[in-house]
């Protein structure tokens, strides 16, 4: 009776120590699991925001050169076509 | 209350108080990041980010997406520590 | 394609079909008005005219010579107020 009971024992004890391993990898998995599924979105949501306010930088940065670079050479045409035009009356 | 629902819920119970439950934990956490599985799950979940797309996920959706990798990519070296602790654990302190 | 030049692309998608890319432009055109730029260019101009000798200038060269002064005319409070707008813009129509 002793020794039957004893076994009974041994194999309760392995079927806790299964039990709790399973209870204890599933816990602290899914605590670990929430904690970077969080720490991705928030560190991907940062890593956008800094995309869209660089990104947004350089695009108004070419919008001023592209509109610089056209009213400049607008610019610059017209005064020496009036240059020109000041010179040739000048002449005549 | 069977007696070996008595007993667990007893070894439970002396597995908080020794603080031996957080030290397992602790340990499982370490081992995790020592074997590379936290690395894998962190590519794991920037690709299912990659994937969906930023604005389509929620960090719950994320979770159910890779906790059945999470939880296959635990090695079996590590589970098999963790049991032997247990098994060290339940010896010294589950006496009939 | 890079994700930069992606996310760029979508700003600037955004800004030309809703019209506000030739908005800004002319924004920025009334805004050098405003500020005295394009008087400080031109005479600039004159300058450089005066310098060289009109007969030795032709629009390419004086595009050249005065484009690094143009850039550097742009007070930064009209690049700040610039680029307010695009950002308040895209708060309001864009999901990029």
């Amino acid at each position: 009776d002793e020794a039957r009971r004893k076994q009974e024992h041994e194999v309760f004890l392995v079927q806790l120590s299964f039990a709790l391993c399973k209870d204890l990898i599933y816990e602290a998995l899914d605590e670990t699991i929430q904690e970077t599924a969080t720490s991705e979105i928030q560190q991907a949501v940062k890593e956008k925001a800094n995309r869209v306010a660089k990104c947004t930088e350089q695009v108004c940065t070419s919008l001023v050169e592209e509109t610089l670079t056209a009213d400049i050479a607008l610019l610059v045409e017209d005064l020496l076509e009036a240059e020109l035009q000041r010179i040739h009356k000048y002449i005549k | 209350m069977s007696k070996d629902s008595q007993m667990r819920a007893a070894i439970n119970q002396k597995l908080i108080e020794m603080g031996e439950r957080e030290r397992l934990k602790e340990l499982l956490r370490a081992k995790l990041v020592e074997c590379g599985w936290k690395d894998q799950l962190k590519a794991h979940c920037k690709d299912v980010i990659k994937e969906k797309g930023l604005e389509h996920v929620t960090v719950e959706d994320l979770v159910t997406e890779v906790t059945p990798k999470g939880r296959a990519l635990v090695p079996d070296s590590v589970k098999k520590e963790l049991l032997q602790r247990i098994r060290a654990f339940l010896a010294q302190h589950a006496t009939l």
